[in-house]
This record gives structure tokens, C-alpha cells and sequence, in this order.
């Protein structure tokens, strides 16, 4: 694919014209950062606004008059990121490196310390080990089992067969529910008294059974709701790639009379290893951020504290914004080496066949 | 000499006729697995036909009626609509007159914002993917990975700077506010998922139109864009189903008319000086389940068309 | 001992009937086509002897064995598919492999097996390459290789050669059929293609709309094809088939009128049950002879159109009715646009088929 | 030419930039005042709202109207919290739970109301009349101190709930008074006279296994003894291990003794140790629930209305659901009394307990106009009529004249106990800090409640914990 560039010769730094974005980036931070300085944040917040704004106009303008088709297609959408997602993480990285509670006014500038405490103080660290350790465990847990149950209900509907459409979508279902009223739902069938899972051991063993008792029960009932809501994700993306192995060569392969076994390794597992990955890494993300459902379940009773609901009190209800920001930066900085790890090893992988 | 069909056989319950296809001797099988996964979505449905009374009781009552007097009464509940009325209209207070909840509006809310915001990241997402695929930056694939780690944080972090930036743009609780956030949320899964399906498509047939004289504009509206519909179609399910239910940025950046459904069910968690209103709560969750249950129904072909083609064949 | 009976099997996909009533047999060492145009049911017949399909009615016997309940598992049969279906992820030597591991041998026996019919196929080069590194021909080699790698009660085919050039294909059909000579099994060979399935096949299956029409050796049906379709199907250029009446028949020679023209011919005998009647009359186009002036048994024609086709010439003529007839003359005869010829047929080559479009023979 | 298109384009952005700073600015007219309220969506509330809409005439003859956000309990924090800490000022009133005004008064959010109190003797007369702990609780910041701040919305105190049909029966009373040699309680007045040894006789005499004799039939399920909040979520297990603490005699943390009074030492000493050993003596007469740290108040009223618990310890406003024959199963078999207590020496029963319910408040960027309505409203919410008609709905009211009324017992049945439960109500802390406090004390008391730790080691944890915090706050010296 060739980009069909058009030569014009750059416009020079000084030009004052609407293709110069260079120009416009150095007067709008000079504008900008004078605004900062002189002005009251609410005022001094639209001059960045429309300084942004122009020089997202001379970007646009430039790649425009030259054809830089690539540019224009993409900016819409970095200019929505930009504004919604990266400028805000910006803005709370930059908090991270003061000391600054949002029910409070006072706002003074500590640098690295809000990372270190949270490192080296002997009441914090010990806190966020175990919650990371939790956390760990947490996605450990249930990606397996969403795997695990995606991949097994995916084979079971790989095959065509009568009413197939209208009991996938069954199976889809749960990953279409509020989560407030899965984790509501989930801790009535968990109820020791009420609920259905109790009574049914009940009546079986005569014995009182209280899941959430131990933390082995806990986990056990947070990973099992979880995995029952996203695995059918997983299920989704495993039977595309189910779904896409050629006839062919299970007919060939059963002329060949090739046991299931080594089917499944060499014929179909090819087919949905780049799948499965994708989910892995889809499920891991969401899974490093659980929240909610032990919110709604067990509050983080029973050591079932992960790192994210740990942020959710110290960044909501505690209001320490700039130490929830700096946790949820190394958070960050622990997921995108976990990411890279994962890319490193499936590129790896699909380099060496 | 015919050969000789077993009457089971005539009913159905067939070996495969051919390799990968089966059955109903697998149907049942997969019924009976699919019932089971339902079984938790099913409980909650059963539940919005029951009396506050009888949601809880023990043992748990699952069938509506007797089935002339097969099951026996202490599993039988009477079913009632009155959780489905109540959704929309009820009294507060005990004796306290009968008004309107809202969730009318909080309903036309989640429908409007959803679609608004998906459809919008659908095709801001769409034009990156193209451009992403088609007309590489430098740097790419940083691009991308940036984009993508715009998912990994967890949504309370940049939740404090985007009130604050939404209180001074105006756009708290107001629907253009929630529609650009949402969108914002959806685009590096959307960009992400198009993209791939654009590096599938054949390069010739483009070639061969912009041979032909057509403009780029052209190419990528008359060419590419119907080779990707299954794609479209993918997307859109997943964008959906993940913002349907967004409940953190719903709770803060909404205002009383623009509340969404997510945020106005926990009404019945702890609402009217009581736990939870379970017939209720239920009610609201399969109110709340049939758009979304439609829609994938409908594209549930596309949607794994859609995935295949996009991820597969990399 | 290895052989296929196929009795009466019929396929139905819901109301559509795509095989009718097949019967075939095959013995030991035997290789037969199924030959026919595309959708007549010949793969779905194939599918039912290996076990792809199961066949609505009929019973499929392989090595004297009743199999139409056993999966292709169970019924130790190779079989070579249209687009070889290699498995994408194994290289070339273990996709050889992969029929063999069912019979849990020694690596070293394993090794030695696949070796062989590397060799014997032209392999050896690129047992470590992937089959995507491989050339078409390859490919279809390999395919080859993974059913001849073991020992199996018979060969299926399906349109083996399809996906080769011309030239491929023409070394390719000589290798399979000396191969399948070392190997005397019975051997079924799905076509298209008529040239493929008469150089290679010992019998030929020509089928039609899910019926087989007629099985026969490549001389039987090119020779003696038992109905309309066959002759027009076998033979190229295509046999010239036209709307006679006959008039009369005596003493072993009919008086038929042909686009227009009065002519009398030999013919077989039982063309006497026949008249007086409208007939189909086939005739070869190598089977003319362009005669100086008009006579008795010979047609008026007026050439409309000449394709010389190196060492013959293919003349389109035009009879007075206007029914066209194809004449294939040797080089040296020039032929020239609008001339009238005078063509006599050849009454051994001639064929009479009835109303019913079966051909009329003792 | 390109150097105009640049300013044009510059043009355009501010004179949007002006529209949008004018769109935002746009205010009430004088005679068009919008009271904008954030409050729980919940009965008490409702009810508040209804009567304004209905009832509501206000002095100044300006057109007022009540704007009410009615936010779900459970999402109640999250979002008051978030819109005032991110500036948006969209509230003019807020109810707030008592112990987030230290952090809200301190953030600058919450409107000290001294000013406006001097200025008008009607409010002077409404605050006076207003019984002195609720009005402690509800409204000063530093606690204690005179500095007010809210008014009560709805006030909340701790009853115990029972079942007649049960305690009532020949039977059980009969066989109580032959294991314990005590008086099974049967009438509300028997219930106020309820001490926690009694409470853990009753506990223990009503576990009923399926199928036991209960009330003169065999039970249809598990039954339990009693029942009172201690989850692990907000301030649930808190709030009962306070009553216990300070009934013992001991305290939490005293932020009125700042910066001199520690934390260690008192939250962990030797009463508050026992007290906290005392309160869990009582989970294992409690439905299994108890045990996973998931006890809230809402479990343990949804358990007892299902009839599976005898006598049950819970807020008042969430009485309402357990006398409707819709909600509650046991509707017509209820008995109440004021909330067990510890018998002193004297024999008199120590009741000390921590206060629920809600006060609201002003917030500080309300202008003169708002204000000046606000207070009209406030104060036709604390008149005497207005509060009665309240009370009689559902509602509680703190104030004497209100309350004394012979009548007000009859609003509901737990009435009876409101007045003189009312001297024994205390609160938790207000200082900036509480959820800090609370959250860290929660996860220590859950593990203390599930059984993972013993009282000692819990509250040893939360003295350091404590200590160390408000240190580093400066309120511990």
C-alpha cells in the first residue's frame, strides 16, 4: 500500500499559516502555560482547550493540503482518546506527584513520595502486596476456568445440529446481565438460608453449608460467578475459530483414522491458538480490574481484597486522589509489562511455526 | 433393499449423517448444558413473577403453577405481574400515592446512549482501523498498544479529571457528556477489532477499483466496507453488550434525566426503607435483558462470521 | 480382498434426491471413474463409500463387508481429496505420517514407510517443508502419498487432478495409474473430465442428475454410449446429435430423413422396432466423409464456420432444416465458408437412439 | 489572507467559549427558585418530597420548587461524594450521614448555618427544640462544639423487633422460665427490660433445627435466636460494636479530646476488648450468614421477616417493610421494645447506642436567594405540624414538642420506645479522616466476626492503625 504523498515543499517554522503546526504547537504551549499561570483553572482551561484545538486544526490542515490520508482517517479517533481517555490519565499521573486529598484544598507538590509510601510503609506495603497477591490469584483463577468452560462449551457447539442457534444464544446470555444484579443474584443462590446451592446440599448432606465461610469458599463462589458471566465471551471467540476449520480435514482426517487426541492437537488447536490468546489477553485485562462483584459479594470480606477495589477506596471513598493515582500507575505499569510479556511470547510462538 | 430405519432413528435421534454435523442425540445434550448455564438467568426471570413473599422462601418455589398437581405445592408460586407495572410505576411510600419511577425514561436513556455511543465508535473506530491498516504511521503498532492501554486502567482513576473537565465544559449530566465517554470507551476495542478485519481483505480488489479511477473515498465505501459488514455487525454486539451495562461512569456522569438503567436498578437493591426488592430487581434485569437479547440474537450469525474472519486467518 | 459393491444406494438432502438408485461394483485391482458434469451426484456417491455420507437407502459393501453404519474410521479405506485437505500445521513428512499412526508402528518402520512413497512420489525433497511452501503439484503428490503410505482395503479420489495445469495433469494421470497398477486394489476415481477418466480408469461410471447411466470400459462407452446423454457427454469434439425421421427399415438398412436430406444408412437391426418414427441419429464428427456430389446416403450441409485444430480441421455446417452438424476432415482438405458438402456417415459409427433417448441395439 | 483565516478561526472559538460561559451562567430569576436536593431515594425521603409538592407555601411568595436527585442508597456516597469534591456545585442541599460532615465541612462544602440560625429566631426556636443528642449528633462540627451545620431529615435509632406468636406461647414461656429461671419477654414493656444476658439466653433457647417443636409446631425450616447488623460493608459491624464498647464503659477514639486523647490505649483496652468478645458471643445464636461477614441490616431484616429469627436488633426505618403483609411474613405477630442494654450495678440499664439516620445540609456556593429559601423550607420542615404529619406517615422527629405528644406512640408501633431511647444516642467520629477510620476498622472487626482473629489482636490493629493515621492528620499529638 502506497501512500500517495504529494510533494509540497514544508512550510517554514515562521509562516503564519494553518498548515504550520509546528508554529502552532510552540505558541499554544507558550499561550497555554502563560493561561496556566495567570488565570484561574476554569478559565485557563479553555485556553488549553483552544489551543488544542488549533493545533489539532493545523495537524488536520497539513495532512490535508499533503495527502497524508492515514492521518486524517485516524485523527478523529485520537482526538476522542485524546480528550477522554489519555488527557484524564495525564491529568491523574500529574496528580500522582502531589499530595492531594479532592475533599480538601490544599494541593502541594511531592514528587515520587506518594509511590514510595505505597512501596515502603510498613502498614501500606504489606496491604498492597496481599491485595496484588489477591488480585494474582484472582485472575489466575478465572481466566483459567472462563477458558477452560469457554473452550469446552465451544466445542460443544461447534457442531451443527437442530436448534443450535437458539440454545447458543442461551448460553450467551449471561455475559449480557448488570453486573450489580448478577452479584445481587449470585449472593441469593449463595445464602446460607435462602439459597438454592445451600439448600440443595442441605437436603443432600443434612449439613449446613455456608460457602463464603473460609476464603477457599469465597474465592471459589467470586471466581464462579465471574467465569459464568465471561466465559461465554471466551466461548464466542473459541468457537469462531472452531467454526472456521475447514470440513475438509476432519474428513480427512477421520479417512485417515486419526484419534481425537492428536485431531484436536494438530488439525483443530492451530486453528484457535490466536484466539484463544486474544481472549486470554481481553479476559486478562478485565479480570486485573475485578471489582464490582466483590463488592457485591463479599465487600472484600475473607481476604478477597484485589487491587482495584483497593483503589476504589482510596481514590472514591477515602478521596486521597493522588495515592489512588499513583497505585493505579503501578497497576498500570504491571499490566502493560504482563501485555508485553504476552505479545513477546505469542510473536514468539507464531514466528517459530 | 432399503435399508431398515430404526424408529428412533426416524425420530431424529440419528447418528451424524456426515462428519461435523450432529444430531438430536446432541441437541439434547446441548440443551441440557444450556439449561443448566441459563439456569442462574432463568432463576432471575422466574423470580419478576413472584411477590416479594415468595422470592425468598424456602424451600424455593420454581414453577408457576402445579402442572395439575404434579409438583407439589410448597414449589409453586402464584405468578403475578405487578413487578412488571412496578418498574414503571409504583408507590414509595406505604399507602403513599402511585407515581411514575422514571424508568420509562431511564429505559429510552440506556437504549439512546448505548446505541448512540457504539454507532459512534463504530464509525470514528472504523475510519482509524482503515487508516491504521491502510496507510501505516510511523510507530504504528505504538499507536495501537497505547490505545489499547487506554482499557487497562481501572475507570476510577481517570474518573476525578473527567468530572472536572465535564463541570467545565457543561457536559455533566448531559447526553453528548455520557455519548463522547462511552465512545471514548468503545473506540481501542472497536479500532483494534476493524483493523484486522481490514488487514484480511484483499488488497487486489482495491487496487484494481483505484485502476478503475475510483477515488479513495470510493474504495473505501463501495469496496472495503461491504467485505466487513460480518465485522460491523461483531463489533457492534460486543460494543454493545459492554456498555450496556456500564455502571461507574453512568453512576457519576449522569444527571437525574439522563440516569441510565444500570444506575437506577440499585432502586430496587436497597430502595423503599427495605434489602432488596427481589421481584422487582428481577423485573428491571429482564426488562433490561430483551433489547440487548434481540439484537444478538439477530446478528448471532454475523457474529461469529465476524470474528472468524477478523482474527483467524492473521 | 479388496472390493467395493455399491447396491442401490440413494442420497436425499431433504426433499432433494442427489444420488438415485446407484449400483457399481469394483473388484480387486480394478479402477473405476465416476464421470460426469458437476452436481451429478458423483462426489456425494463417493462420500457414501468412504463414509462421509451416510446413504439415505442402499447398502455399501467394501472387502465383502456391510459398512453403510460404519464411520470412515471403521472402514480402512484411503481416500485423496479435491483441494488434499493437508493439514496446514504438520509438515510435509508428518502429514504423511498422519495415517499411520493409527497402526502404532515403530518409528524406524514408520520412517521407512514414509520414505518409500516419498521416493516413489517424487518427495523426498520437501518432507520437512510446510504445505504451504510446497507447489501445487506437490500438494497434490503429497496427497497421493498419504493414502498409497499404508495399506487400505481401496483408493478414493475426488477430481484428484483438478487443480493442475494442463501439463501437471497429464504426467500426473500417467503416475497415479502406474501407481495404482503396483497396488491392485479396488480404486474409485471421481472426474469431470473424460480424457482423465479414459486414460485411466478400467471401467467408467457416467453419471447424470444422481443416476448412473452407464458403466462400461472407456472403448464400451466411447464406442457404444447407451443413451443420448452419454454420447453426447463422451467424445470430443461432441458427438452430432440430430432430429431424424425414420421412414423405413428393411433388410439392414434405413431410410431416415436427416436436416432435410433423404438418406439411407446401415443400421443395427433393432432399429426395425422403431419405425415409422421420429429418431435421434448420433454421429461422431470423424465420422463423416465429405463426398464429392450428392447421393443416397449421404447429408447436405453448408459450412458455416472452420476451426482448424492443427492436424484436422473442425467444420461447423449447417443442414437445410438448420440443425448443426460438426465434421472433423483432415488438414489437407481446405474447406471454405458458405461451400456445400455432401456428407456421408459412417453407418458403423452411426447410432440410433429411440424417443426415450436410449440408444437402439442388439 | 492565511493570517486571517487563523484569526477568524480564533474568533470562532472564543466567541463560543463566551456562549458557553453565558449558557452556564444563566440564573433563577427571583421569582423562580429551584431548590436543587441530593438525597437517598427511600421512604423517608419520598415523603419529604410528596409533603413539599403538596403542602409547601413559601413567606417570601417566591415560586419555589424542590429538584430532588433521588440516588440509590447503595450508589448514595459515590455520588454525592463525587459531585462535590469535583466542584460541579450542582446541589444546594445534600443529606448527608452524620459522619461525613467533618470531611465535607472541611473540603469546604458543607455550610456552617450559625449565621443563619442568630438571623432568624423562628430556626433559633426550631434548633432549641430539637432534643440536644440528635442535635449533637446530626449537626455540630467539631463534634460538641457550637458550630451547626445540619438540620435532622430523618433521625434513626436501634429497636428491637420479636415475634409474639413465639415468645407469647405458653410453651416456650414455660420452658424458658424452666432452663433459665427467668421471665420469657412477651410485651413490648417486657422488651425494653431486655439486657444482653437475657439477649444471649433468648439467642440460645430459640436455635431450632427443621423439624423441632417451635411455638407448638414443628418448624418449617432452621430457626435462629437473634439477629443485629454485623457485615462487613460500610459501618455495619461497627455500629454494634460501638454500643457494646460504650455500654461497657469503654470509648472509640474521642475526637472531642483532640489532640490529646489517643487512640491507643482506648480503642484497645481491656473493656473494649471484653465488649468486643461479648458482641461476638452472640454469632453463633445469629442465622449462618453472620459468620461470612455479610450480616447488614438489610440481611438480617429480610431474615427476620421471612421468619426465620425470634428477636432482632435494627434501625427504625426500616420498620415500615416488616408490618406490611407484602414484605414481611411475621407482619402480624410483632412486638417491639427499646434496643438490650448492659445492667449496671444499680440495675439500671446502661443503653448507650449508636445513632443512625441523616441529617441534610446547605451547601456553600448557594447564594443569598437560595439561602434566604432554603431556610424557609427548613424551617417549615422542623414546624411542629409538619413534623407530625412526617412522624405519622412514617417519619421520626427529634423535636420535643413533637415527639412528647402522647399521640406520637401511636403513629407506629415502635414509637412507644422513641423518647427515652432517644437520651442514649451517640455517634461514631466526624472528623475528614472517618472513612479511613471505618474502612481499616471493618476489614479488622470482619475478621474478628468470621472467626479468622481474635478480639484482642483486632482491636490492637485498629489502635495502631488508628494511632498512626490521625497522627500524620495532626489530631493526635
Amino acid at each position: 500500500m502506497t501512500t500517495t504523498a504529494i510533494q509540497t515543499p514544508p512550510t517554514a517554522f515562521t509562516t503564519l499559516a494553518l498548515d504550520n503546526w509546528k508554529l502552532a504547537i510552540a505558541g499554544g504551549l507558550g499561550v497555554s502555560i502563560s493561561a496556566c499561570l495567570a488565570m484561574p483553572a476554569t478559565s485557563s482551561f479553555w485556553v488549553v482547550a483552544v489551543m488544542m484545538a488549533l493545533v489539532a486544526v493545523t495537524f488536520v490542515v497539513n495532512a490535508f493540503r499533503r495527502h497524508y490520508y492515514g492521518g486524517l482517517l485516524v485523527s478523529p479517533a485520537i482526538a476522542v482518546l485524546f480528550v477522554m481517555n489519555i488527557f484524564p490519565l495525564l491529568w491523574s499521573l500529574g496528580l500522582s506527584f502531589f499530595s492531594y486529598q479532592s475533599n480538601q484544598q490544599a494541593i502541594r507538590f511531592v514528587g515520587l513520595a506518594n509511590y514510595s509510601k505505597l512501596l515502603t510503609d510498613d502498614l501500606k506495603a504489606p496491604e498492597l502486596w496481599a491485595n496484588l497477591t489477591n488480585t494474582a490469584m484472582f485472575t489466575v483463577l478465572t481466566v483459567s476456568v472462563q477458558m477452560v468452560i469457554g473452550f469446552l462449551l465451544a466445542v460443544l457447539f461447534a457442531k451443527q445440529f437442530p436448534l443450535r442457534r437458539y440454545l447458543l444464544i442461551l448460553v450467551l446470555t449471561p455475559m449480557m446481565l448488570s453486573v450489580v444484579a448478577v452479584g445481587v443474584f449470585f449472593s441469593y443462590y449463595y445464602d446460607p438460608t435462602f439459597g438454592v446451592i445451600s439448600q440443595i446440599i442441605k437436603a443432600w448432606t443434612g449439613e449446613q453449608f455456608i460457602l463464603f465461610s473460609s476464603k477457599a469458599g469465597a474465592v471459589a463462589g467470586i471466581v464462579f460467578a465471574d467465569a459464568w458471566m465471561w466465559s461465554p465471551f471466551v466461548m464466542l471467540l473459541v468457537l469462531a475459530g472452531l467454526v472456521s476449520v475447514p470440513t475438509y480435514l476432519y474428513e480427512a482426517a477421520a479417512i485417515d483414522r486419526v484419534g481425537s487426541w492428536r485431531r484436536f492437537w494438530t488439525i483443530t488447536f492451530p486453528y484457535i491458538r490466536g484466539l484463544l490468546m486474544l481472549a486470554l489477553l481481553f479476559r486478562t485485562i478485565e479480570a486485573f480490574k475485578m471489582a464490582d462483584l466483590i463488592i457485591l459479594l463479599t465487600k472484600g470480606g475473607n481476604d478477597t481484597m484485589t487491587i482495584s477495589y483497593h483503589v476504589i477506596r482510596i481514590a472514591n471513598e477515602q478521596n486521597k486522589t493522588s495515592e489512588g493515582a499513583a497505585l493505579s500507575y503501578l497497576l498500570l505499569f504491571v499490566v502493560i509489562v504482563l501485555t508485553n510479556l504476552y505479545l513477546y511470547i505469542a510473536n514468539r510462538r507464531s514466528q517459530g511455526n | 433393499m432399503a435399508t431398515s430405519m430404526t424408529i428412533w432413528e426416524k425420530l431424529g435421534f440419528r447418528k451424524a449423517s456426515r462428519v461435523g454435523e450432529a444430531g438430536w442425540g446432541h441437541t439434547l445434550w446441548a440443551a441440557l448444558v444450556s439449561f443448566i448455564y441459563f439456569l442462574p438467568v432463568l432463576i432471575i426471570v422466574i423470580t419478576s413473577f413472584k411477590v416479594q413473599n415468595e422470592a425468598l422462601s424456602v424451600p424455593a418455589k420454581f414453577f408457576p403453577t402445579s402442572f395439575f398437581g404434579l409438583i407439589p405445592e410448597q414449589y409453586v408460586f402464584t405468578p403475578t405481574l405487578e413487578n412488571f407495572t412496578s418498574v414503571f410505576s409504583r408507590a414509595f411510600t406505604t399507602g403513599g400515592a402511585v407515581e411514575n419511577t422514571g424508568f420509562d425514561r431511564y429505559f429510552f436513556n440506556s437504549m439512546f446512549i448505548a446505541g448512540t455511543s457504539v454507532l459512534l465508535a463504530l464509525v470514528i473506530g472504523t475510519l482509524a482501523a482503515y487508516g491504521f491498516s491502510r496507510y501505516p504511521l510511523k510507530g504504528n503498532d505504538t499507536y495501537l498498544f497505547i490505545i489499547l492501554t487506554t482499557r487497562m486502567l481501572p475507570a476510577i482513576v481517570v474518573i476525578i479529571p473527567i468530572i472536572l473537565m465535564f463541570r467545565i465544559v457543561g457536559l455533566s449530566g448531559s447526553y453528548p457528556g455520557i455519548i463522547f465517554l462511552y465512545t471514548a470507551f468503545n473506540l481501542p476495542f472497536t479500532i483494534w477489532m476493524m483493523k484486522s478485519f481490514f488487514d484480511e481483505l484483499s488488497l487486489d480488489v482495491e487496487d484494481a477499483a483505484r485502476i478503475d479511477g475510483s477515488s479513495e473515498l470510493r474504495v473505501f465505501f463501495k469496496v472495503c466496507l461491504p467485505q466487513v459488514v460480518a465485522g460491523l455487525a461483531a463489533t457492534f454486539v460486543f460494543g454493545l453488550i459492554l456498555t450496556w451495562n456500564e455502571f461507574l461512569f453512568a453512576l457519576l456522569l449522569t444527571g437525574s434525566d439522563t440516569r441510565t438503567v444500570p444506575v437506577a436498578m440499585n432502586q430496587a437493591v436497597a430502595g423503599g426503607g427495605i434489602g432488596v426488592l427481589w421481584g422487582l430487581l428481577a423485573a428491571i434485569e429482564t426488562l433490561f435483558l430483551i433489547p440487548v437479547f434481540l439484537v444478538t440474537f439477530f446478528l448471532q450469525n454475523h457474529l461469529l462470521r465476524g470474528v472468524t474472519f477478523g482474527t483467524v486467518k492473521r | 480382498m479388496s472390493t467395493i459393491e455399491v447396491k442401490k444406494i440413494t442420497k436425499k438432502f431433504g426433499e432433494f434426491v442427489a444420488v438415485r438408485d446407484a449400483d457399481l461394483s469394483v473388484k480387486a485391482g480394478e479402477v473405476v471413474c465416476l464421470l460426469g458434469p458437476s452436481g451429478c451426484g458423483k462426489t456425494t456417491t463417493l462420500r457414501m463409500i468412504a463414509g462421509l455420507e451416510r446413504a439415505s437407502e442402499g447398502d455399501i459393501v467394501i472387502a465383502g463387508k456391510r459398512m453403510n453404519e460404519l464411520p470412515p474410521e471403521k472402514r480402512d479405506i484411503a481416500m485423496v481429496f479435491q483441494f488434499y485437505a493437508l493439514y496446514p500445521a504438520l509438515n510435509v513428512g508428518e502429514n504423511i505420517a498422519m495415517p499411520l499412526h493409527f497402526e502404532k508402528l515403530s518409528t524406524e518402520e514408520r520412517n521407512k514407510r514414509i520414505n518409500s512413497v516419498a521416493k516413489i512420489l517424487h518427495l523426498t525433497e520437501v518432507l520437512d517443508r510446510m504445505p504451504g511452501q510446497v507447489s501445487e503439484g506437490e500438494k497434490q503428490r503429497i496427497a497421493v502419498a498419504r493414502a498409497i503410505v499404508r495399506d487400505p482395503n481401496c483408493f478414493l479420489f475426488d477430481e484428484p487432478l483438478s487443480r493442475l495445469d494442463v501439463e501437471l495433469r497429464h504426467s500426473m494421470r500417467g503416475q497415479i495409474k502406474e501407481v495404482l497398477s503396483n497396488l491392485s486394489k479396488a480404486t474409485v476415481i471421481v472426474t469431470h473430465d473424460q480424457l482423465e477418466a479414459l486414460t485411466m480408469a478400467d471401467r467408467i461410471a457416467i453419471m447424470k442428475d444422481g443416476m448412473i447411466e452407464q458403466v462400461g470400459t472407456p472403448h464400451e462407452v466411447f464406442a457404444k454410449p447407451a443413451n443420448v446423454f452419454v454420447a453426447s457427454f463422451i467424445g470430443t469434439p461432441q458427438m452430432n446429435l440430430v432430429e431424424a425421421d425414420l421412414k423405413s427399415f428393411g433388410k439392414g438398412v434405413a431410410s431416415i430423413i436427416l436436416g432435410g436430406s433423404a438418406v439411407e444408412m446401415a443400421a443395427d437391426p433393432a432399429v426395425s422396432k422403431l419405425r415409422p418414427s421420429k429418431v435421434m441419429i448420433g454421429i461422431r464428427p470423424r465420422a463423416f466423409t465429405v463426398q464429392d456430389k450428392a447421393s443416397k446416403d449421404t447429408i447436405h450441409a453448408q459450412s458455416e464456420l472452420i476451426e482448424p485444430m492443427g492436424a484436422e480441421t473442425l467444420v461447423h455446417a449447417r443442414t437445410k432444416t438448420g440443425a448443426d452438424i460438426r465434421v472433423v476432415v483432415p488438414r489437407e482438405k481446405r474447406v471454405k465458408i458458405g461451400e456445400i458438402l455432401h456428407l456421408k456417415p459412417d453407418a458403423k459409427q452411426t447410432h440410433f437412439f429411440g424417443e426415450d433417448g436410449m440408444a437402439v441395439r442388439t | 489572507m492565511k493570517y486571517k483565516t487563523r484569526l477568524k478561526s480564533f474568533a470562532t472559538a472564543l466567541s463560543f467559549v463566551s456562549l458557553m460561559t453565558v449558557g452556564g451562567a444563566i440564573k433563577a430569576s427571583a421569582e423562580d427558585v429551584v431548590l436543587h436536593m441530593a438525597v437517598p431515594d427511600w421512604p423517608p425521603t419520598r415523603i419529604m418530597k410528596d409533603m413539599f409538592d403538596r403542602e409547601y407555601k413559601p413567606a417570601s411568595g417566591n415560586k419555589v420548587t424542590l429538584d430532588v436527585d433521588f440516588i440509590p442508597w447503595p450508589d448514595f456516597y459515590t455520588r454525592v461524594n463525587a459531585s462535590l469534591t469535583s466542584g460541579e456545585k450542582k446541589y444546594n442541599m445534600a443529606v448527608s450521614d452524620s459522619q461525613w460532615l467533618g470531611a465535607f465541612i472541611e473540603g469546604g462544602y458543607f455550610r456552617k448555618i450559625n449565621d443563619l440560625i442568630d438571623a432568624d429566631p423562628d430556626l433559633k426556636k426550631a434548633m432549641d427544640g430539637m432534643h440536644p443528642k440528635i442535635l449533637n449528633a446530626y449537626s455540630t462540627y467539631p463534634n460538641s462544639t457550637a458550630n451547626y451545620y445540619g438540620f435532622p431529615q430523618f433521625p434513626d435509632i436501634l429497636v428491637s423487633y420479636a415475634r409474639k406468636d413465639i415468645f407469647c406461647n405458653d410453651e416456650e414461656q414455660k420452658n424458658f422460665k424452666a432452663k433459665y429461671n427467668k421471665k420469657l419477654p412477651c410485651t413490648g414493656e417486657e422488651f425494653d427490660d431486655v439486657d444482653w444476658e437475657l439477649f444471649g439466653n433468648i439467642g440460645e433457647f430459640f436455635m431450632r433445627k427443621k423439624g423441632d417443636m417451635l411455638a407448638g409446631k414443628p418448624a418449617d425450616d432452621d430457626f435462629y435466636g437473634v439477629g443485629f447488623q454485623v457485615g462487613k460493608g460500610y459501618d455495619f459491624s461497627t455500629s454494634s460494636v460501638n454500643s457494646f464498647i460504650w455500654q461497657a464503659g469503654g470509648d472509640i477514639w474521642d475526637e472531642t479530646k483532640a489532640p490529646d486523647g489517643h487512640a491507643e490505649g482506648q480503642v484497645n483496652s481491656d473493656v473494649a476488648v471484653k465488649a468486643l468478645d461479648h458482641m461476638l458471643s452472640f454469632i453463633k445464636y445469629m442465622p449462618p450468614v453472620a459468620k461470612t461477614g455479610t450480616m447488614d441490616i438489610f440481611k438480617t431484616d429480610e431474615l427476620f421477616r421471612a421468619g426465620k429469627i425470634a428477636l432482632n436488633v435494627d434501625w427504625v426505618g426500616l420498620g415500615e417493610a416488616s408490618l406490611d403483609p407484602k414484605t414481611s411474613q411475621v407482619a402480624d405477630k410483632l412486638v417491639f421494645g427499646m434496643a438490650p442494654g448492659t445492667r449496671g450495678a444499680d440495675g439500671k440499664l446502661n443503653r448507650t447506642s449508636q445513632i443512625g439516620g441523616q441529617p441534610f445540609v446547605l451547601t456553600t456556593w448557594n447564594t443569598d436567594i437560595i439561602n434566604k429559601e432554603a431556610v424557609g423550607f427548613v424551617k417549615w420542615w422542623l414546624s411542629k405540624d409538619v413534623q407530625t404529619e412526617y412522624a405519622s406517615k412514617g417519619g421520626q422527629s427529634a423535636i420535643k414538642d413533637v415527639y412528647s405528644d402522647p399521640k406520637y406512640s401511636t403513629y407506629r408501633p415502635w414509637n412507644r420506645t422513641w423518647a427515652s431511647s432517644l437520651d442514649y444516642q451517640k455517634d461514631m467520629w466526624h472528623v475528614p479522616q472517618f472513612y479511613d477510620l471505618l474502612t481499616q476498622q471493618q476489614d479488622q472487626y470482619d475478621l474478628a466476626i468470621t472467626g479468622k482473629q481474635d478480639a484482642k489482636t483486632t482491636l490492637d490493629n485498629v489502635a495502631k492503625y488508628q494511632e498512626n493515621l490521625l497522627k500524620e492528620a495532626g489530631l493526635i499529638k
